[in-house]
């Protein structure tokens, strides 16, 4: 590099006071970003790698101080900069938006007035032109309809709108630097890609720098530059993107592209000392053979919900019959049959009805319509209520999203994986019920000593496999895996992929797998269901659906997914 | 500071006159203006209205004229006037004449006129004598203690002339004409304005119409009651205060401190230790005269519970800490009713031959069987004396093995409560409007069984002395029967007397003239200032 | 908007009938008699029996129950013993002197809460904080009638700083013509410079002891509040944005945290016209409150039913403004109707 | 009513079809600190903590042993006794003698109000222990099972607050006598919609937790998901919510004696003796209504710390 770089962090070292005394979230690290270039930080949660924006900004909270080292922005100290000096530099020259653009917008008042806002403060503009400059901010943003928009609530528009309007907001100043903070985390793919191409165009155009943070190694191949990883606090690799994924250095690096599915792996890929294979050899469906009855036939399956009307109360009075308003169909008549034995795939973006209809299979919730066929009985018209004690409650499971959401807090982890056994079990003695835990303990990869533990002392790839445990203490037939791997860490994720494969394998079960990651959905499934609201628009094997999409919807999915060089 | 704010107050008073254009000629000054406060005013303008509370019969004294009123008398320590029962002079009555056979009295009235303008005329009497007695409720109770029942009793003998015919002799008739109940209304203007109702009832409760001292201003129930003078006033010596406000303040804390402070000239009704306070710092006047015919007294059950037996009723009242509860309950401000001599005064109330004593309680106790658990009742209006009262006695009751549970009652209910006559011990106060032995026996103690017979006592003996005294006209007799009552009430103790109290007043020291009424509300038109 | 209202009013029915019919069954279980209370002492049991039958109190429940709200549906609240005045016209009478007490009372509260909430969220963890904390939770801690009798010691009768504890206005000032029922407001309206100096004098102590009071609830509510929205993202959005401390903790955070303010607002509201009781008591201020008590010490019925109702009527009408002013700040709740 | 805050806490209900299919990525929250596999924290430790930590809780919870303490011996170790007038003695000011004075009766006030905080202590707790059964089972369940329960529960609820709190509390003791029992009832009653609601709201966004879900699918009852899995998760919050009452419930029961409705004299209860001692600060003798104040007011005081306390105990965001 010839020119001095635009931000230099030179041996940043970030404390956290806490109860235990000071701890180190960011140690040591140097990280340059030149002019107009793109630099993303990837690390795993905990890694540091936001704490470290906090730092350049000098938005830590008050816990958190800058220890050691020194960040130069242009030629000026961050570190010991004066508040005043710091605060016309937030936001004139360098910028940030952040995950969750919806709550990132002041929920009560208008966007346009927030992009004011900032635009006044940095004298961008005058109470005169504000309201011109905000619109034209919009604009560059490539909203519809600026002026309308100008006087929207953040409420009122979509989650990509929203981040459109933050950075709007980012960038009305012109800043020289932009730092992203997981931008597109929560956004469904279509969005996230549309969100990114933004950035990455507006950057480029204005030779702005950008610092995008991400947990997601492909995002951050695919747009930046440089991406530099951290691990617990220190930066463990730096390389130009093309090179990171083709030739890692540090294991650390290795085994987090490792974990990240890609398109031509097999799931014992994403481990770390995995045998090289062929792609196919890890799926060998044993679908059932044709003709036979397969384990779950849904038929015409609907879920709707009335549509909350303002006037019906009053209405009983006067005696007035509104219109009746139709109600709002979240799953819209669907179709499918799962084999014995099989894996199938339920994807699409939030929104389209994918975890009612799991909700409905589970039978945690009643259908409004339709039949759910388990094994010859027609269990979707038994209420939930009752379906919860009957026998046939044992036979279909389920592994929830979220693992510290799904775990009572109040229950050891022993405790929660003899939940099921307790109730429809069938074994009695404490000793009989210990040794089953302890045996599925194992089987799930979960330390026998940790079974006594309760969920806040154990860590999320720990309580996902508390949480599978549970799901198969009953030996089911069907298990619903809602997302089981979206709040982990990549890493983590690949060894729980792997395990539920094995498991499938070892138990005899069949999956349903409910994601909208679509390299996660290739790697674990037979077959793919493509639903969008409410419906089915495309299902296959997985191979064709994924490989050879027939509808529009499942290729726009497909071309959203960022695809890192290789 | 107090400088400033007397000149807001004068400023203040000048504003209405000022702004308000020229309904008064001229304003009261502060000097011609009294600030009364008291516990709670008026509910009613009519004190013969049923429900009436007991305030309304300051606005019967003041704003309406009787036939007689109780003469002043001085009070024997001073400080004011007092009432004997005995002497009365004409308020509308010019004069009055007892025919020669006693049963019957003429009246001349005096040339008065109502508020409205009209002459006060016979009819006016007579009606408003007939609704007394027609009205039922208290006024009309009140109205047969005097032996006045029936409306043909008052005749119209012509405009200014009214008689007045006996059921049967009754030396209470006379002095029951001068208490606040047979007071003359405006009958043409009541009848006026009425509407269906002959009595006029609603009409009266809420307007004045009458021939008094004084008139009704303005009237917010539960806020003030602001009275000025009816400078045509003829029925006496035209008062000296022409404006007085009447503020109702429910904290006595209060009251106090705005005499104290001298932001108020006079308040009535506070509890015993502030009007000893107040009488110790000398700073204001306070003016005791101890209630004519009133005792606080503890009523033990005859009819049921245990003081069925007269042994545990003489128990308690050998037990009984009378001077500490005169000194912790009424700070003093009462009479003592222990230690009489054996043989009683024609007089009451007066000290019974009771005094504290354990060992004689204890035996009595013991010989009556030993000791019980019993409950204790007072109204919780009267809870600043009866509740340091009630505390004393159950620690007293204690030490001869009588456990007792104390039980406050709010007002209204506490009527109710007695009127059950099932209560064991029953703590009140209990005073006559007219001050004769018989008269209070006939309320507490008669086989009538009135409601303040809390004791429910029933004894042929004592209905037959008290009737006795009551009716016959011989002072001999009358006397022997008072005595002979009195007597047989200190042996059978329906009623432990406890003290008789004090009324008190307390005044800034510029005001004089003060009256007592047995109703013992303020009588204004005695009253100066300065 | 006007929808929202409608229907708001539509599920507060049940609730008004609800204390209807509580307050009927409460003020008959009552103890005392009513029918005794009217004969008068030393009436005859027939004479009360009479009187029982002429107020229909010997009427079995239901029956009474039918011609109460028969009566209430005319506007008729019956009449009160202790006043001797229909009750409408009594409460009519006393209610603006327990707004005007209350709102005064609130006003103030939030004067002092609203800037010591937002100082110790902003502050939090330092000894402004703590004092912040331990000054609210004394003055909720105080039992109003302790703080009241207090004030009026101490100022009143010690220092003499403050006029007498009179009411609503000093004996010898004169009333202005009642617009408002609000005296401040009429004071001012009849340009009454001195009356308003009066009336406010009477007004500020019995005022500072229920502020003293809901100074709390309100501290706490916006220092939480304060400091989940201090934490939110917008607001680091804001930060990073390089906005100012002062705009930031102004326009950004105060407004968001007010919503939920707004709603302990109401609640406190409400709470302090019933915590009025008492202190309408020590201060002789001629409210509602003091009405009712004196009514349920003498349980007389009718005053306390009035009292009840206008109670829960202006519950529901001060939610109602609150979900309104809750429209304004919150544009969310705005559109939606 | 410390936490009116709690009571009209307002969570906007989501629409169902949003309720299921939100986006429900795990948006994480805010990045500043986490670390894996927080490292165990007794309770004890934490407690000490807290304590430790703010010197306010810390001297709330010296207080609130203290209380205890008098509570549980007062009685037997007071220098005189608390019931036992002596006229001779009557209205002294404080002195070595008598430490808070002596009242109308000369009854030791120093006696009396170290007595009293068994009484004023039983009926909060009591009154509090009342409500949280009532309150908090109906409110669970309303928030739990939905439907007509919580619609029932809710005008209930509904009912209560359209009284002036107050006023109800005083018609109820009224109407069913004067007696520790009523006041311990009435204030239960009042406290019913606070309580009713927290665990109404709690017990709501539970419902659907991941963790009930899972325990639906193990086989779990209705009636067993509430016992076991709602419950005991909102207890933290609800005891929270107790110690914050149990304040107002002694400011209540106070306030109620203070109007004449409730404890019988001789009795010593502190609303009782500031009602008593009322009408003599006026004329100089303030210490008779004074020190029942004060310890009231201390008593209150430590409650309401106490409820902040106990929070900080509970909520987990505190404990790393």
């Amino acid at each position: 590099m010839t020119s001095p770089p635009l931000l230099d962090i030179k041996n940043l070292t970030v404390e956290f006071a806490t109860r235990r005394g000071a701890v180190q979230a960011v140690k040591s690290i140097d990280i340059q970003v030149a002019k107009g270039e793109t630099v993303a930080i990837v690390g795993e949660s905990g890694s540091g790698k936001s704490v470290t924006s906090y730092a350049v900004v000098r938005i830590l909270d008050r816990a958190g101080r800058v220890a050691e080292g020194a960040i130069s922005f242009s030629g000026i100290d961050l570190v010991t900069a004066d508040e005043a000096q710091m605060r016309d530099l937030r936001g004139r020259e360098i910028s940030m938006i952040f995950q969750n653009p919806r709550a990132a917008l002041n929920p009560i008042r208008k966007v346009g007035r927030q992009i004011e806002d900032v635009l006044l403060q940095h004298v961008q503009a005058t109470r005169a032109t504000a309201r011109e400059k905000a619109i034209e901010a919009l604009t560059k943003v490539k909203i519809a309809r600026p002026e309308e928009r100008y006087d929207a609530y953040p409420f009122e528009l979509s989650g990509g709108m929203c981040q459109r309007v933050v950075i709007a907001l980012a960038l009305a100043c012109q800043p020289q630097l932009l730092i992203a903070d997981e931008p597109t985390t929560g956004l469904d793919v279509t969005t996230q890609k549309a969100v990114m191409d933004l950035i990455v165009e507006l950057t480029r155009e204005r030779g702005m720098s950008t610092i995008l943070i991400t947990h997601d190694l492909g995002l951050a191949a695919a747009y930046c530059d440089r991406v530099v990883v951290m691990e617990k606090g220190k930066v463990v690799e730096t390389a130009a993107a093309a090179d990171i994924f083709r030739n890692p250095q540090h294991p650390y690096t290795r085994k987090l592209m490792q974990a990240t599915p890609r398109i031509g792996m097999s799931l014992a890929d994403l481990l770390p000392d995995a045998p090289k294979g062929p792609p196919a050899e890890a799926k060998a469906p044993q679908v059932t053979p044709a003709g036979a009855e397969p384990l779950m036939r849904v038929e015409n399956l609907v879920k709707a919900y009335p549509r909350p009307s303002a006037g019906s109360f009053l209405a009983k009075f006067t005696g007035k019959v509104e219109p009746e308003k139709a109600a709002f169909r979240a799953v819209d008549g669907i179709s499918f049959t799962l084999a014995r034995g099989e894996t199938l795939g339920l994807v699409g973006e939030s929104g389209c009805g994918k975890s009612t209809t799991s909700m409905m299979i589970t039978r945690l919730i009643d259908p409004s319509g339709g039949r759910i066929v388990f094994d010859g009985a027609d269990i979707g018209a038994i209420p939930a209520k009752s379906f919860a004690v009957s026998p046939m409650r044992r036979r279909i499971q389920m592994v929830f999203q979220d693992p510290t959401d799904s775990l009572n807090p109040r229950f050891t982890a022993e405790r929660a994986i003899a939940d099921p056994i307790l109730r429809m079990g069938g074994i009695s003695g404490r000793d009989a019920l210990r040794a089953r835990c302890e045996e599925l303990a194992r089987l799930v990869g979960l330390p026998v000593e940790l079974i006594d533990r309760f969920p806040h002392q154990l860590s999320g790839g720990q309580k996902a496999r508390v949480g599978i445990a549970r799901a198969i203490a009953l030996d089911p037939d069907l298990v619903i895996l809602d997302e089981p791997t979206a709040a982990l860490d990549v890493s983590v994720q690949a060894v729980v992929l792997n395990l539920l494969e094995e498991l499938k394998g070892r138990l005899g079960m069949s999956y349903l797998f409910v994601s909208h990651d679509l390299n996660v959905v290739r790697l674990l499934c037979d077959r793919v269901i493509v639903m969008k609201t409410g419906a089915i628009v495309e299902e296959g094997t997985a191979e064709a659906v994924l490989g050879n999409p027939q509808a529009a919807y499942t290729r726009e999915l497909l071309t959203a997914i960022p695809h890192p060089p290789m | 500071m107090t400088i400033t704010r007397r000149t807001a107050i004068a400023a203040g008073l000048s504003l209405p006159f000022a702004r308000g254009g020229a309904a008064q000629a001229q304003a009261p000054s502060r000097s011609e203006t009294l600030l009364l406060v008291q516990e709670y005013g008026p509910n009613s303008l009519d004190m013969q209205g049923i429900g009436s509370s007991q305030p309304v019969n300051g606005v019967a004294l003041n704003c309406y004229d009787r036939l007689l009123r109780f003469k002043p008398v001085p009070i024997p320590g001073g400080g004011g006037n007092t009432i004997a029962m005995g002497e009365l002079e004409g308020e509308l009555a010019e004069s009055w004449q007892l025919a020669p056979d006693g049963m019957s009295c003429t009246f001349k009235l005096r040339d008065a006129t109502f508020h409205s303008g009209r002459k006060v005329t016979a009819k006016d009497v007579k009606w408003s004598l007939d609704r007394a007695v027609s009205i039922g409720g208290f006024a009309t109770t009140q109205m047969n203690a005097g032996s006045l029942e029936k409306p043909e009793q008052f005749v119209v003998v012509d405009d200014k002339t009214l008689r007045i015919d006996f059921i049967r002799k009754d030396k209470m008739t006379l002095p029951n004409l001068a208490v606040t109940i047979p007071f003359v209304f405006d009958s043409e203007l009541a009848i006026k304005n009425g509407g269906d109702d002959p009595w006029a009832k609603d009409y009266l409760k809420n307007n004045i119409a009458g021939s008094g001292a004084y008139k009704v201003e303005s009237w917010k129930p539960g806020v003030e009651t602001i009275y000025v003078r009816n400078d045509a006033w003829t029925c006496g010596k035209l008062p000296s205060l022409r404006r007085i406000i009447a503020r109702d303040i429910a904290s006595p804390s209060t009251r106090r401190a705005l005499i104290e402070r001298g932001d108020a000239d006079i308040s009535y009704g506070l509890p015993p230790k502030d009007f000893k306070d107040l009488a110790d710092a000398g700073k204001v006047n306070v003016v005791g005269v101890p209630i004519p015919n009133g005792v606080w007294g503890c009523y033990l059950n005859t009819q049921v519970g245990p003081f069925k037996d007269v042994r545990l009723r003489q128990a308690v009242a050998w037990v009984m800490p009378y001077e500490k509860m005169l000194q912790a309950s009424l700070f003093g401000r009462g009479v003592d009713m222990s230690g009489g001599p054996e043989t009683p005064k024609v007089a009451w109330p007066q000290p019974f031959p009771y005094k504290t004593d354990v060992a004689k309680a204890k035996a009595l106790v013991d010989a009556a069987g030993g000791g019980f658990s019993t409950t204790l009742l007072f109204d919780a209006g009267n809870a600043t004396v009866a509740e340091p009262m009630s505390v004393l006695i159950k620690e007293a009751l204690a030490t001869i093995g009588i456990n007792v549970e104390i039980s406050k009652v709010p007002g209204a209910n506490f009527r109710g409560e007695i009127q059950k006559k099932t209560n064991p011990m029953v703590l009140n106060r209990f005073a006559g409007w007219l001050d004769y032995p018989d008269y209070y026996l006939f309320w507490t103690m008669h086989g009538n069984n009135s409601i303040f017979n809390i004791a429910a006592y029933q004894n042929p003996a004592l209905d037959k002395l008290v009737d006795e005294a009551r009716f016959t006209a011989d002072k001999a007799t009358y006397d022997k029967s008072v005595v002979e009552f009195i007597k047989l009430v200190n042996v059978e103790v329906p009623m432990v007397p406890i003290a008789q109290p004090t009324h008190d007043v307390a005044m800034q020291k510029s005001i004089g003239g003060y009256q007592f009424q047995p109703c013992r509300e303020p009588d204004f038109r005695y009253l100066t200032k300065g | 908007m006007l929808k929202m209202i409608g229907q708001r009013l539509m599920t507060t029915i049940p609730s008004i009938i609800g204390v209807i019919i509580v307050t009927f069954l409460l003020t008959r279980v009552l103890p005392g008699d009513t029918a005794a209370y009217f004969a008068g002492p030393a009436a005859s049991p027939q004479a009360i029996a009479e009187i029982r039958g002429k107020l229909g109190l010997d009427q079995p429940l239901p029956v009474q129950f039918v011609s109460y709200v028969t009566a209430l549906l005319k506007g008729d609240l019956g009449q009160s013993l202790t006043t001797g005045q229909p009750v409408t016209r009594d409460i009519a009478a006393r209610l603006p002197a327990s707004a005007e007490l209350t709102l005064a009372g609130l006003i103030l509260a939030m004067a002092v809460a609203l800037p010591l909430g937002v100082l110790a969220a902003v502050k939090q963890g330092s000894w402004i904080d703590h004092l912040c904390r331990i000054v609210a939770t004394a003055g909720v801690s105080l039992p109003v009638f302790f703080t009241g009798l207090l004030l009026v010691y101490v100022f009143y009768f010690l220092l003499g700083w403050s006029p007498a504890p009179l009411g609503r206005l000093d004996v010898f000032a004169s009333e202005p013509p009642g617009v408002t029922g609000f005296l401040l407001i009429d004071m001012l309206l009849a340009r009454d410079l001195e009356g308003f100096r009066a009336a406010f004098s009477q007004l500020i102590l019995p005022a500072v002891t229920l502020a003293i009071f809901s100074l709390a609830p309100i501290t706490r509510m916006t220092r939480a509040s304060m400091l989940a929205v201090l934490g939110a993202d917008f607001v680091r959005t804001a930060r990073a944005s390089g906005l100012t401390n002062g705009k930031v903790i102004g326009t950004y955070a105060f407004r968001n945290a007010m919503l939920p303010v707004v709603t302990t607002l109401g609640m406190v509201f409400s709470f302090l016209l019933g915590a009025n009781v008492l202190v309408e008591k020590v201060f002789a201020w001629p409210g509602i409150g003091s009405y009712a008590v004196e009514a349920l010490i003498a349980s007389d019925y009718a005053p306390i039913q009035g009292f009840v109702l206008t109670m829960a009527v202006m519950y529901v009408a001060l939610n109602l403004m609150i979900d309104v002013l809750y429209g304004v700040i919150d544009p969310r709740v705005r559109l939606e109707g | 009513m410390n936490d009116m805050s709690q009571i009209l806490k307002k969570e906007p209900e989501p629409a169902p079809g949003e309720a299921l299919s939100a986006e429900s990525l795990p948006a994480k929250s805010s990045p500043v600190l986490r670390f894996e596999a927080p490292p165990s924290t007794s309770l004890w430790a934490h407690a000490r903590y807290i304590v430790t930590e703010n010197p306010v809780t810390g001297l709330a919870f010296g207080l609130f042993a203290l209380i205890l303490l008098a509570a549980l011996i007062g009685p037997s170790i007071v220098p005189y006794d608390p019931l036992a007038s002596n006229t001779n003695a009557a209205l002294q000011a404080p002195s070595r003698a008598h430490w808070f004075g002596t009242d109308q009766l000369g009854r030791d006030i120093f006696s009396r109000v170290i007595a009293a905080t068994r009484l004023d202590f039983s009926i909060a707790v009591f009154s509090v222990a009342l409500v949280f059964v009532l309150g908090g089972l109906a409110g669970v369940m309303a928030g739990f099972f939905g439907g007509w329960v919580d619609k029932l529960v809710g005008r209930i609820a509904d009912t209560i607050m359209a009284f002036p709190l107050f006023v109800l509390a005083m018609g109820i003791v009224a109407a069913l006598g004067n007696s520790v029992t009523n006041i311990v009832l009435a204030t239960a009653i009042i406290n019913f919609p606070l309580y009713a609601r927290v665990a109404r709201a709690e017990a709501n966004v539970r419902r659907e937790a991941g963790f009930v879900q899972a325990a639906r699918l193990s086989g779990n009852s209705d009636w067993r998901l509430l016992l076991t899995q709602i419950l005991p998760n909102i207890m933290p919050i609800m005891a929270v919510q107790m110690s914050l009452t149990m304040g107002y419930a002694i400011l209540n029961a106070a306030g109620l004696s203070f109007i004449g409705l409730g404890v019988r004299p001789p009795t010593p209860e502190w609303g009782i003796m500031v009602a008593e001692g009322a009408s003599f600060i006026v004329s100089g003798e303030w210490w008779i209504a004074f020190f029942p104040g004060l310890a009231l007011m201390i008593a209150v005081f430590c409650f309401n710390l106490l409820g902040d306390g106990v929070r900080d105990l509970v909520d987990p965001q505190r404990r790393n």
